[in-house]
């Protein structure tokens, strides 16, 4: 609401409430445990209290909340997913975000743009079309567009044929957004705090108890808590927090980097990507090109930042978009990307009791925050997987059942 | 104007012979091949533009590569002279050069003129059924073979190689194989009489795109293709 | 850039480099569980700290090996497979696995003090 | 007013050379030397700019580059530093961020009203009701950004360089300097960087002695030492962007992005002056001491007409004395200390009886009508931390210059592990936990004196050069002195009861802002700064940061230190999309006959890095052509060129035991001169690639490849012979080899006229034989394959005889009517044999069981790379299989590939092929279907464009020519 600013303008003495709350110190037990203060921990803490009436829960952040991937993302939001598994787990987030500043009475900038992923080649015009046929069958809007649509929809795009990979077409899926990555993660904290969670930054987790294949407490920096239920939501730190747990994981943690220019007046409003030539792109509401790529050649548990990253990157972005030779860059970034053999989470039971995890997010799990949110806080609540998390359990991994994500995912955000 | 001679008249084809034509190579034929003798200057000016900055193409030179286990001592047998140091190349008496790219593998480029039978014979006598451990590689095929010569040589390859091949870092004989605008290449310093130079081998069907980016790159320091007789009488061999 | 000491060839930008993933021995398929296969297959020990993985130097499409923290991203030592992996290895099923097996490399790759005399030493 | 000095002020300008340029479409002059800024103050332009949100005008700040206050457009380039870009003959210069006029700016109203608009304000507004917020979101959207780009610009010429420097120097004011001599001297191969248009630093334009000429002269004694040291290199123009893991500097000069290798680095970057934050400190005509020292003494620009300069150190009566020079009135100097320090600057403006104010801030400027300039400074007297007695002093003036100290200029240090480390005391800062081979020297090691500093330089070039590995003696360090000169203002904030104090000038960001997000908890510095946008900017911080640490650590009452700063990222200076992507190198493969294709109309399409014939002809007869190709094939004979295809030779006394483990099938016993068909799978089971083997001999196969795949299959077979140690040889020769299939009917006559070593007849050379000979005296791998399904050769000759072979079978062939086919007719051709191709027909999870293909499985042997795996697959419930379709009949639309198989309201599978058979006149296809669905008969339901439904049937595999009785002929 507008006039939710009037009283920041004409009282003087107006203090604001303390939004993000100062942490106070462990209670020596909790019903849940949250590892990882990231969009997708403080989502649980949030759907547990709202959804299930569980408070007496405490998000664990090693560091500063949202500063993990959840600090550092592209912000693309999209269900244009090629399993059918994907793409409704997905579009339940999208419905999700959609209301998500209502639900939470904070602006998260959830901004429609339109989505294309572009094709330069037949065989990824034939994984657009097979996308695009999947997401119909489940009432997702994506259509495939050709050249000519293309030069309509996008007249910024380079669509000459004499450049080394021409643009044949592209998955065009209307709802593909933005929004703002911080407020995600700030508004779940907000609202979790204020239905009883406790949020408690600067706590590592740094040693789990197991006893009889079952979880009874955890070692932080601050001292140990037991625990009734344990979620562990850390990204890139899965397979290290994993194994204080006792069992590995199926997952790589690779950098991922990304970058932001000078804010320039708007110019372009859909978001591009291209799988072929590893790159997306967007305009945000303060007028600067978020730009990304493919993960960083090999895996790290380090976010430094690469100049051969920025060059790859700009280089393919000067082929389909020429115009923006002249972009001065502001600045990049990276973080850590917890890549699958599947390109899909890992949500679900652990074999360990009471230990769920949420984890193989890699460079597409901001778009998942609301829905793995909601759903794990589900499963914790329950102590039964929800239909839709069940294809994400890590026994898949030991079955040979893997989602079919990897073809359409290439660069997948 | 019937004396002319067209590559495309001979079976034998070096990758870039489009680009020679269209930049006015008049052809001589050499091991087969129609290879530029020049490029429409006199002699002295593309001497001078090879003191300077320089390409030549001599894909048509022979060239071969062995491999595997026994590579080694197989060669040694051969009568041929080179060192435990890999990725440098040795000069052979009858002038040609072996390039120990690891201990088991070398690849063979021959004499840039009077290319002798010694790369014939030495591909002939390798036999596969009772030489176990050595393997050929047909290099002459795999690879291009480019000279890139003068004084703005190092200059020019700083702009497109991320290895240091500046004279005094990469001596005579040395080797790099490495990257030079994206593609494998296998760099050797084979200075040519006064001239530094670097011989290049690399992918011939990127050929095209390899010698539009170097020529791209050594546009600032006005560099251009040099024909071979420029290249011969630079060697003392002309 | 990162610099990476290849054995071959030496210090190089790793831009010249692929990653080969963690070095981990292949196990005989006729020797091992239907999980403990899934598992080599599919689950990494992606550590944080110090790791033993393959790199190939593409133009030269040479494979090694090398030591490196995966926290610091800084690499200590690169070497030959064959420091590691010295003699043939098949995979036999269980009635004639008299012949060497896995289960050499294995011993070997435990045995890094073995290991680290004969190395090229990297940059660190 | 600001306008030029006479000459021979400006040490940067060539008066003789006048440049012509133009500023919001009005022409101006300048300077040869001059940017746009200095040219633009000369000529009496004060406002540079309009602030992000509230559209403030602007002026110049720090002249230091990466200042928002000067960004402009220039031509078709948005958001340049007007403060470091050269005029040059007809620049189009002009403001941006304004709806009317640069100094009359409609959007300026928004100002007004900032008191509603606190930091973060958008989380808290605009989303309810939901339907209002996208009409708010395109408002907000409209009013973002600063410049323009211009979609219809063309990219200019960038490239690229790397350079390799024992010792590399960034900065070349007195430390650096300094360390490049002594690391030259030292026998190290140096390169000297400085981003100004000539080196020397704060010696060109600061004043550290009464004597306005003793910087200059010490900056001219140390070039010369260095111009006369043939070990140092010297770039000046030239900004480093960023440092990367292991000493890898980017640097862009004009159009070039250099990379930099180097053994060791000396950072020597200096301070960056931090601002006062005042109300109204952002005015044009309030800059920081430098700006105006820069002004006057390299630009010969006087700054304004009368001037109030307020200081926390003694550099500003080194201003004091500079401005007086350059003819300004000084209304009086502020000394934010509470006692007067005496040294030779102070005294020098003392004896010049110019008021000094102590233990005074300033408090508020005081704009002129138009609002477009500083006319009034008031000054109050400092009773607290940021509190001020409210008796004020008020002093005309049209200037404003402003210090609170230097402030370690360290992003470099900063991305290679260093971190700044204060003493709250002394004010001093110190850089620690630097690695070995990056040292920090001079201004930004905390040195304030030019001796200290170049002292300290020299002590650091001495240490680059041994860290570099040059052996040398070292010097001792010179000792940080802590004197009052060198205190930088602990609390330089003034909080006003009617705001207006900048903090961040880039994001409009003001004490309360940073105030109200503190209250909120947003109290990590890292919060701080996401959620207020402090030093988000363009400036990224550098005036900015500081402030905002210490209001962080005022609230939450941690150290400074404990405090932290938020991470210091690349660039550090402006940097183009264009400059890092250079020279775009994208190499591309042609084959022998890639011409030959060209000429005979074809369109090609990329196939991984090579471009092969898609069909001949033109666009509008695509369908006709691909089926003209393809009847050519079944009817006459074609040509296609199949160089791509990868080849490897695999050698060796473990040659075929190899093969056997790297593909599914058996190849122990496969006799010399057979081919025989391999499927690859990884150790998931899935299938990766596939092609042929040719035993040429006992220990020799030549194995094919795809296309696309074959770098990585050799990859994966030298990885995996790594740890097997067979005694096999693996090359790959794609590139080697030049192939072509002639196949069709008549490709045996074609051949018998060109070839007359080789057995042609069907007994001498039968199907999947191989052999070896000469095709019109061109030496030849000959293969007798099908994937076309007729009688075909494939023909693999050494590259550079590859059109000489085309160009033969093309003219004996002419009369069987021999025509060449592209891509797309051979995968119609196959497609009728039923031949799936890898990555079409299969995806990242096909097993070859789903593929149909459990006949390439060799069940005997021991091992392949994927065995365990595909019997693990064997033994789960088939979910999905790979089938033959005909479509029935259909008047309207016919199915592409992917669209969806469908049963009821689920989706049972896709065609991955399809394509119009013109020999069995009927559509036909592949298609993964449920295992229910694959028995031969079956009626399966597609689902295509626009949801209708179209019917196909089930049919056995291959649909042409099931007996295979064509390619065995
Ligand atoms: C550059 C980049 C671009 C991306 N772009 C997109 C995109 O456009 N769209 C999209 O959908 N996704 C994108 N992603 C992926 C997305 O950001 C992540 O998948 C998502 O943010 C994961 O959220 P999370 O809450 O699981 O993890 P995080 O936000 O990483 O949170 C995990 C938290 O756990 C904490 N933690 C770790 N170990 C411990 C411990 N031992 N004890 C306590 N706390 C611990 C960490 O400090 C961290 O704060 C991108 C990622 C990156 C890096
Ligand atoms: N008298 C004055 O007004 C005044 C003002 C400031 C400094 N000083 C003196 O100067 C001494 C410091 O000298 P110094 O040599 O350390 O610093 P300096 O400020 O003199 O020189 C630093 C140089 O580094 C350059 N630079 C900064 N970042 C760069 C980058 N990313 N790429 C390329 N170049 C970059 C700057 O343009 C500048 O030329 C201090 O001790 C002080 O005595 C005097
Ligand atoms: C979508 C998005 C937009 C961003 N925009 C800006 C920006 O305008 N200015 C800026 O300085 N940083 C911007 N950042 C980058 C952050 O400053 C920061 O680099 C990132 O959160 C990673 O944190 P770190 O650099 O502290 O490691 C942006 C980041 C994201 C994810
Ligand atoms: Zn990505």
């Amino acid at each position: 609401m507008v006039f939710g600013l009037l009283k920041y303008g004409l009282n003087p003495r107006f203090h604001p409430k303390e939004f993000i709350k100062e942490s106070r110190d462990l209670k020596p037990s909790y019903d849940v445990v949250i590892i990882g203060g990231g969009g997708h921990g403080l989502a649980a803490a949030y759907y547990l209290a709202r959804d299930w009436g569980i408070t007496n829960v405490a998000v664990l952040e090693k560091s500063w909340l949202g500063g993990g991937n959840t600090g550092r993302n592209t912000a693309i939001i999209r269900s244009n997913y090629l399993t059918p598994e994907g793409v409704e787990f997905y579009d339940e987030s999208v419905q999700l975000y959609k209301n998500l500043s209502q639900e939470l009475d904070y602006n998260i900038l959830y901004s429609e743009r339109g989505h294309f992923t572009l094709a330069h080649t037949d065989s990824a015009i034939r994984t657009s079309r097979w996308r695009a046929e999947v997401n119909k069958h489940l009432g997702v809007n994506s259509e495939v567009v050709y050249r000519d649509d293309l030069a309509q929809m996008v007249p910024l795009l380079n669509l000459s044929e004499d450049v080394r990979y021409p643009v044949l077409g592209a998955l065009y899926h209307p709802p593909g957004a933005i929004a703002r990555h911080d407020a995600v993660a700030w508004g779940y904290a907000g609202r979790a705090a204020e239905l009883g969670a406790e949020i408690h930054q600067n706590t590592e987790v740094i040693g789990i108890n197991v006893e009889n294949d079952k979880v009874i407490s955890l070692e932080t920096n601050k001292g140990t808590v037991t625990c009734g239920k344990v979620l562990q939501a850390v990204a890139g730190q899965s397979s290290e927090v994993s194994r204080l747990a006792g069992f590995d994981l199926p997952i790589r943690t690779i950098p991922l980097q990304a970058c932001v220019s000078l804010p320039v007046k708007p110019i372009l409003d859909p978001i591009i990507v291209s799988g072929s030539l590893h790159v997306y792109i967007s305009q945000s509401d303060r007028g600067e090109f978020v730009m990304g790529g493919s993960t960083d050649p090999y895996p790290r548990y380090q976010t430094s930042s690469s100049l051969d990253f920025m060059e790859g990157l700009m280089g393919h972005i000067l082929e389909l978009l020429p115009f923006m030779g002249e972009l001065p860059v502001l600045r990049q970034w990276a973080g850590l990307a917890d890549m699958t053999p599947d390109f899909s989470p890992v949500m679900g039971e652990t074999p360990v009791q009471n230990y769920y995890i949420d984890a193989g997010w890699g460079t597409w799990g901001f778009k998942a925050t609301c829905v793995s949110g909601k759903r794990m806080a589900e499963t914790l609540a329950t102590g039964v997987t929800p239909k839709i998390l069940e294809p994400f359990a890590l026994d898949r991994f030991r079955t040979f059942d893997l989602v079919g994500e990897k073809g359409a995912a290439s660069v997948g955000h | 104007m019937a004396d002319v001679l067209k590559p495309s008249s001979l079976i034998k084809r070096s990758f870039l012979y489009r680009i020679h034509e269209k930049a006015g190579g008049v052809f001589i034929e050499e091991n087969g091949f129609a290879v530029p003798s020049n490029y429409g200057q006199s002699v002295r000016e593309e001497i001078t533009l090879a003191h300077q900055m320089g390409i030549a193409d001599l894909s048509h030179v022979s060239r071969t590569g062995f491999k595997g286990w026994h590579a080694a001592s197989w060669l040694e047998k051969k009568n041929c002279k080179f060192g435990l140091e890999s990725n440098f190349s040795y000069l052979q008496s009858t002038g040609e050069r072996i390039l120990r790219l690891s201990p088991n593998e070398f690849a063979i480029v021959g004499k840039i003129v009077n290319d002798s039978d010694f790369i014939t014979e030495l591909n002939s006598s390798l036999h596969p059924e009772t030489d176990e451990g050595v393997f050929i590689v047909p290099r002459s095929d795999t690879n291009c073979w480019l000279k890139v010569m003068g004084v703005n040589a190092p200059s020019m390859l700083a702009k497109v190689c991320a290895v240091d091949l500046r004279p005094q870092i990469f001596p005579d004989g040395a080797i790099a194989q490495t990257n030079i605008a994206r593609l494998n290449c296998i760099v050797t310093r084979h200075d040519v009489g006064l001239a530094t130079t670097y011989d290049i081998l690399t992918d011939c069907a990127s050929a095209d795109y390899f010698w539009q980016a170097l020529l791209d790159a050594m546009d600032e320091f006005s560099g251009g293709p040099v024909g071979v007789t420029a290249v011969y009488q630079l060697a003392g061999v002309g | 850039m990162k610099i990476i000491n290849c054995p071959l060839n030496g210090q190089r930008n790793a831009q010249e480099f692929v990653y080969g993933g963690e070095v981990e021995p292949h196990p005989n398929p006729h020797l091992v569980s239907d999980d403990e296969w899934a598992s080599y297959v599919f689950i990494e020990k992606n550590l944080s700290g110090k790791v033993l993985e393959w790199w190939c130097h593409v133009p030269t499409a040479y494979w090694f090996i090398a030591e490196r923290d995966t926290k610091l991203d800084e690499i200590f030592k690169t070497y030959d497979p064959s420091k590691i992996f010295k003699e043939r290895i098949d995979f036999l099923p269980p009635e004639d696995s008299s012949k060497k097996t896995t289960e050499s490399a294995v011993n070997n790759m435990h045995n890094t003090d073995s290991i680290k005399k004969n190395t090229t030493e990297g940059n660190s | 007013m600001p306008s030029r000095l006479p000459s021979p002020a400006g040490r940067f300008i060539d008066r003789d050379k006048q440049i012509k340029f133009k500023f919001e479409g009005r022409s101006l002059v300048g300077y040869q030397g001059d940017t746009i800024a200095s040219a633009l103050l000369a000529s009496g332009h004060t406002i540079l700019s309009r602030s992000f949100k509230y559209h403030r005008p602007r002026g110049v700040i720090s002249l230091s580059s990466l200042d928002a206050n000067t960004l402009m457009q220039v031509g078709d380039s948005p958001n340049r530093f007007a403060d470091r870009i050269q005029i040059q003959e007809g620049l189009n210069v002009s403001g941006q961020n304004y709806w009317g006029s640069l100094s009359n700016d409609r959007l300026s109203f928004i100002g007004k009203f900032s008191k509603f608009l606190p930091a973060g304000f958008y989380y808290k507004a605009f989303y309810s009701p939901r339907w209002a917020w996208p009409i708010w979101a395109n408002f907000i959207r409209k009013v973002a950004g600063l410049g323009v780009l211009n979609p219809n610009s063309k990219h200019s010429y960038y490239d690229k360089e790397y350079l390799f420097y024992d010792v590399v120097v960034v900065g070349a004011g007195v430390a650096g300097l300094s360390a490049a001599l002594e690391a030259a001297l030292s026998g190290a191969d140096v390169l000297l960087l400085d981003d100004e248009q000539r080196v020397g630093g704060s010696l060109n334009w600061g004043r550290s002695e009464p004597d306005e000429n003793a910087d200059i002269t010490k900056r001219d004694e140390l070039l010369n030492q260095i111009q006369q040291n043939n070990n140092i290199h010297l770039l000046s123009s030239s900004s480093v962007i960023g440092w990367y893991t292991d000493n890898w500097l980017a640097v862009v000069r004009e159009n070039r992005l250099i990379k930099l290798r180097a053994k060791s680095i000396v950072v020597a970057t200096g301070c960056w002056e931090q601002p006062i934050v005042f109300r109204n400190n952002d005015l044009p005509g309030v800059m920081l001491g430098s700006a105006a020292q820069k002004l006057i003494n390299l630009w010969g620009v006087r700054p304004g007409e009368r001037a109030v300069i307020a200081t926390s150190d003694d550099r500003g009566y080194g201003v004091a004395l500079d401005v007086m020079k350059a003819g300004v009135e000084v209304a009086a100097v502020v000394d934010l200390r509470p006692e007067f320090n005496e040294c030779k600057l102070s005294l020098e403006v003392r004896r010049k009886q110019i008021p000094i104010l102590l233990g005074r801030t300033p408090w508020e400027a005081i704009p002129n009508r138009q609002g477009s300039r500083v006319s009034k400074l008031r000054v109050a007297k400092i009773v607290a931390q940021g509190k001020c007695a409210p008796e004020i002093d008020s002093f005309a003036c049209d200037l404003v210059i402003m210090s609170a100290g230097w402030f370690p200029a360290a992003p470099i240090v900063r991305q290679a592990g260093g971190k700044i480390v204060y003493d709250e005391l002394s004010g001093h800062t110190k850089i620690t936990d630097l690695p070995e081979n990056v040292i920090a020297a001079g201004g930004i090691a905390g040195h304030t004196s030019l001796e200290a500093a170049a002292a300290d330089g020299s002590y650091a070039g001495n240490v680059a050069a041994k860290a570099a590995g040059i052996d040398n003696k070292r010097v001792q360090p010179p000792q940080i002195q802590i004197t009052k000169e060198s205190q930088m203002h602990p609390w330089p904030i003034f909080d006003h009861p009617k705001g207006k104090e900048f903090v961040d000038f880039d994001e409009d960001l003001q004490i309360h802002d940073l105030e109200t997000a503190l209250e909120e908890g947003y109290t990590h510095i890292e919060h701080l700064k996401r959620f207020t946008t402090n030093g988000m900017g363009p400036s990224q911080g550098r005036h900015s940061s500081l402030s905002a640490m210490r209001l962080a650590s005022r609230y939450t009452g941690l150290s400074l230190d404990g405090t932290g700063m938020t991470t210091a990222r690349p660039p550090n200076a402006q940097v183009t999309l264009g400059h890092l992507a250079g020279r775009i190198f994208e190499p591309v493969r042609y084959t022998a006959m890639h011409h030959r294709h060209l000429e005979a109309g074809a369109k090609m399409m990329p196939a991984g890095m090579w471009l092969r014939p898609e069909y001949y002809g033109s666009d509008n007869r695509r369908n006709q052509m691909i089926q003209e190709e393809s009847s050519n094939v079944r009817n006459n004979v074609g040509l296609i060129d199949v160089s791509t295809l990868g080849g490897l030779d695999i050698k060796g006394p473990d040659a075929a035991e190899f093969l056997n483990r790297m593909y599914t099938f058996a190849y122990l016993k496969q006799p010399v001169g057979k081919a025989r068909y391999v499927l690859m799978t990884d150790i998931a089971g899935v299938i990766v690639d596939d092609g042929v083997a040719c035993r040429l001999s006992e220990n020799h196969f030549y194995v094919t490849a795809t296309t696309g795949g074959v770098e990585s299959v050799y990859r994966q077979m030298l990885w995996f012979n790594a740890q097997w140690r067979l005694k096999v040889d693996i090359t790959n020769i794609t590139a080697s080899y030049a192939g072509v299939n002639i196949a069709g009917p008549k490709s045996r006559v074609v051949l018998e006229r060109l070839c007359d070593d080789v057995d042609l007849t069907p007994d001498g050379f039968p199907y999947m034989g191989v052999r070896e000979g000469h095709v019109a005296g061109i030496p030849a791998r000959m293969l007798r394959v099908g994937f076309v399904g007729e009688l075909g050769y494939e023909l693999h000759v050494p590259a550079h005889l590859g059109e000489a072979l085309w160009d033969v079978i093309i003219e004996e062939g002419k009369e069987e009517k021999i025509r060449p086919f592209g891509v797309e007719a051979q995968r119609l051709l196959r497609l009728e044999k039923g031949h799936i191709i890898i990555s079409q027909d299969t995806d990242g999870l096909t097993h070859p069981i789903e593929a149909d293909m459990a006949w390439a499985i060799a069940r005997k042997k021991p091992f392949y790379v994927g065995l365990k795996s595909v019997s693990m697959l064997e033994k789960k419930i088939l979910t999905r299989k790979l089938v033959g379709l005909e479509i029935i009949e259909t008047e309207g639309s016919i199915p592409k590939e992917c669209h969806l198989v469908i049963d009821g309201s689920e989706i049972t599978g896709r065609i991955t092929s399809i394509g119009y058979s013109s020999s069995l006149e009927k559509y036909v296809a592949l298609a993964y279907v449920s295992p229910n669905q694959s028995n031969p008969g079956t009626i399966v339901e597609i689902r295509v464009e626009e949801g209708e439904i179209i019917q196909a049937r089930v049919v056995e595999l291959p649909f042409y020519d099931p007996d295979g009785l064509r390619q065995e002929i």
